[in-house]
């Protein structure tokens, strides 16, 4: 959907863009406007939602402070909207649209709209999902995954193709447990459970280990028979064990390459951050996906690895994961 | 008199879907069946597999039972095996067979022979029926799905890769060998090990066409194999 | 203080023992125990704090369920405490304590408790952290360390000496920074703010980027003036850049091991888990401070990684990260 | 006439505190100020330095103006580099300078040459005035804490080493040898660049001593190091 996002003066990105493909894998030290770009996504989306379509003659006068401008992939190529605000003010509030004139644009835009309201964005939690919920919680996983059981139980009832696969997928890859399945608490909550494989026992969710819920809560995103149209996942090793690391790239992938699964699902354009070079590792494959945020100072630039013309001889000998840690990628806090 | 116990062997790979894979080609090499060491062994991707080595034979030799260890790695752009590297005392800095057995060597030579008679077995140490820890090492060029697609597809050889490399022409990427077996450059880890079982068990009972086409890489491997099984009596 | 801790029966740590040392590193699959050790640690402390004081000779008929017995170091090596609960329980509620006779004994157990009281375990949420908070909530660091501003703002105030060492540590590690201050906001609450060493600008914490709030939430456990007796930190290497994990791992020492500071501050014992073969990778002159969770099927089992013969062999060549992930040294998800 | 351009290093080591003594060891050899190539680089170990080594050649040589990269790693329990080893064509493959130069020799055979006289600067192309990347490679015997404690300890030497290795008992641990420096096992960063600072700085002006007792480790570094005044001008 997106395909470019530029900058000017937001927090430390003072004068850079990023391309985004499908799928990307942010990496870099903190403060280096990996969540900032996450949250400019997440501006966007609300102002978008705001706004009244303005036609493409009601460009209003714009401001001289922070600017975020967004190019987006065909159909909607022809389209710009910039996110502007004034030095002063601490968050982005004005949206400037500008689409092809007469009917036709209008409508691109209208399409846009509902496209870009479609954005999520995700840090899981697994003390926010332990817990039972509110069983009507159900209709779309909150940004912490809080509501993990519930929208579980709903898909199982509403989507049980989409939750047998979940379920499948969860159990292979943790084969101590053979199911999942759900129990009503005191007024209207339910409760996850996980039926362990050798024995009668079921676990409840607060008892399943913190990777344990952080790979459902994953799983539960990859499986979505109704995913976002644009998916931003905070620290995605969050939790994971190395050797698991790789089901959460498939699961990601899932999202931003569903034929790769073999299924009839909408492209998810999918914006990760991470830490761990051991994921990093697992893109060797696809330098393309990887984006490196570089800080000096105060400021910070995005690059992504591909463009690096010297990236494949550099990988010959070396994993991605401890290249990046030697410092001639960049990406790393400065001294 | 009883049948022979199955061999006991661990095997060291990148991921479970190669791990699979070889596991099922080694069977047909052994022509028996064999049990495996757990864990399971996992490298992080070549640099790392050469690193661990050591530790990983050393482990085998003094904690386990592991009548031998396989190891299969990519060759992805390195330089593949020859015959003559195979002289005696020669090894080729870029070879990863040649590297590997050079690891095998220097860390088995530095590990004591197990009697030939070995002591009844107690829970702490384990009846030991071998010296060493036998070495079984190939390198799949340029990637396991090239072994994958071999008999589907003639053009996909060791020697087509290595006239490639030698040209400064690839004749293929493991990119487009990815997409070939798995219709995609994203398998997931069910797909991929799906299709390496689908595609290596069209070998069974005739390993020669693999052999024929993959002479170094495979044919090192298989070589190591058939000449335990000289060792061991099996 | 606790010297060792055994567990019968307890979820998957059906018969094994943890020896403890003053700094621990727990690491191991999903499900393995680890969560469990701590787990008990708190149930133990509070159990300690509800009972009254028994006298040697109360040893109540005890129960045949699950138990978890507490060993500790002098001058507590004669007390013994355990926890247990019918199989049927949820959690353990009944408390053993066996201590030796005479008004000595008992004053040896009521030191202990005052001792045991002391326990403390975090998830540190940046989310959380982000927020403005009431400024009385400074007493303690919160358990997700919700409550940082406030804590900063009274320690600034009230060991102006413990929380200037803070704030160097900080300063040296983000260079970017030159200071913190606070700023009150609306009824009684207090925002923590980050001086930017090259532009007269302020960061409010919630433009602080994750990986600096999970530092500045670590330097404010290592440099409390009063810190907890043990503290259990869970993945402790959550949003830190691999290069900064040293800096974890000096932290958490300094608490452990008070005299590498050269500062006179108790002993704090220290329980850390994490997933990061690169953290691990900083112990490698100290396998007797890491703890490896061994899963079999349902049933997990710790084991020191010093206790294994070898151990230095293998290390030869190797970082332990990587020995970890191949294996050889368990601690791994089975297949 | 122009005084001559300060040289432009690149230093890649194990930790902060390793990199700011190595850092001051290396002006006082070379007798002349130099910058240091940013970003700072980083191993994470002993085998990770062997392992990155041909990407950071790489990337210096093509993508920076550094005129050499200096390496020091710890020999821990490794063997230590000897006179014989110098031979030519002699590669000892438990030594780590022995490894760590082949890696230079066989990565930088693999670059082209820079040309003599270069071409005029551009911000893609930044102007480089060496035709390879200089090499300096040392060992720390057995830890960087051993050179900290040269010329207050006249026990500790590399040869006391060697010979504690060889009679199968060494004189000292490395963890001794932290209690000396650090007064700690465990310090902190900030303690162990202060010490480490503080204890190379007695060598200003004279590095004898260090030479002496550390003829083959640091000796190695010192002699790379000097061959640079001569092929530098500097």
């Amino acid at each position: 959907m997106i395909s470019a996002v530029h900058f000017k003066d937001f927090k430390a990105l003072r004068s850079t863009a990023v391309r985004l493909e499908p799928f990307n894998l942010l990496i870099g030290p903190s403060g280096s406007g990996k969540t900032s770009l996450i949250e400019a996504l997440l501006r966007l989306r609300y102002l978008a939602g705001q706004a009244p379509a303005p036609g493409p003659a009601s460009a209003l006068a714009f401001l001289n402070g922070p600017q975020i401008e967004f190019h987006f992939h065909p159909p909607f190529e022809n389209v710009r909207v910039t996110l502007g605000c004034q030095a002063d003010e601490l968050s982005c509030h004005r949206l400037r649209v500008d689409h092809p004139p007469g009917l036709a644009g209008a409508r691109q835009w209208a399409e846009l709209r509902t496209q870009l309201h479609g954005i999520r964005a995700y840090l899981l939690d697994h003390q926010a999902m332990g817990a039972p919920v509110l069983r009507s919680a159900g209709t779309e996983l909150a940004t912490n995954a809080s509501n993990l059981a519930a929208v579980l139980a709903q898909r199982a009832q509403q989507a049980p193709v989409a939750f047998a696969h979940l379920v499948a997928d969860f159990c292979r890859i943790m084969p101590e447990f053979s199911g999942l399945d759900f129990r009503g608490v005191g007024e209207g909550h339910v409760e996850l459970r996980a039926a362990l494989r050798d024995s009668p026992e079921h676990l409840s969710c607060e008892n399943l280990s913190q990777g344990t819920l952080y790979l459902l809560a994953i799983l539960t995103l990859a499986h979505d028979p109704q995913p976002p149209t644009l998916l931003c996942l905070e620290e995605a090793d969050r939790g994971v064990h190395p050797r698991l690391l790789r089901e959460v790239r498939d699961a990601l992938y899932r999202l931003s390459y569903p034929v790769a699964t073999e299924t009839t699902r909408p492209v998810v354009q999918v914006i990760a951050t991470t830490h761990s070079p051991y994921l990093l590792d697992l893109f060797r494959d696809h330098p393309s996906e990887i984006v490196l945020a570089h800080k000096q100072g105060n400021a910070a630039t995005f690059e992504r690895l591909s463009e690096r013309p010297d990236i494949l001889e550099l990988m010959r000998e070396t994993n991605l994961g401890d290249l990046w840690y030697s410092g001639i990628l960049g990406g790393i806090p400065g001294d | 008199m009883r049948a022979p116990e199955a061999m006991k062997l661990a095997l060291l790979s990148e991921s479970p879907a190669d791990e699979a894979a070889i596991s099922i080609l080694v069977g047909y090499v052994l022509g028996a069946p064999f049990t495996r060491v757990q864990p399971t062994l996992r490298a992080r991707g070549w640099p790392s597999v050469e690193q661990v080595l050591p530790a990983i034979l050393r482990h085998l030799h003094f904690n386990t039972e592991a009548d031998g260890l396989i190891v299969v790695v990519d060759s992805d752009d390195s330089v593949v095996h020859t015959p003559q590297h195979e002289a005696p005392a020669y090894h080729h800095p870029g070879c990863r067979i040649c590297r590997l057995r050079t690891v095998f060597r220097r860390t088995l030579k530095n590990l004591p022979l197990n009697a030939a008679h070995p002591a009844p077995a107690t829970s702490a140490h384990p009846r030991i029926r071998r010296e060493r820890v036998l070495r079984a090492v190939g390198l799949a060029v340029p990637a396991m799905e090239a072994w994958y697609l071999c008999g589907r597809d003639t053009s996909i050889t060791e020697a087509a890769w290595t006239q490639g490399q030698a040209a400064g022409r690839v004749p293929y990427t493991r990119s487009e060998l990815k997409w070939r077996v798995y219709g995609t450059e994203r398998p997931t880890l069910p797909h991929e090990i799906k299709r390496a079982v689908q595609e290596v068990t069209r070998h069974q009972g005739d390993l020669l066409r693999l052999e024929h086409d993959f002479p170094q890489g495979f044919g090192s491997l298989a070589r190591d194999l058939r000449s335990w099984r000289a060792e061991s009596g099996h």
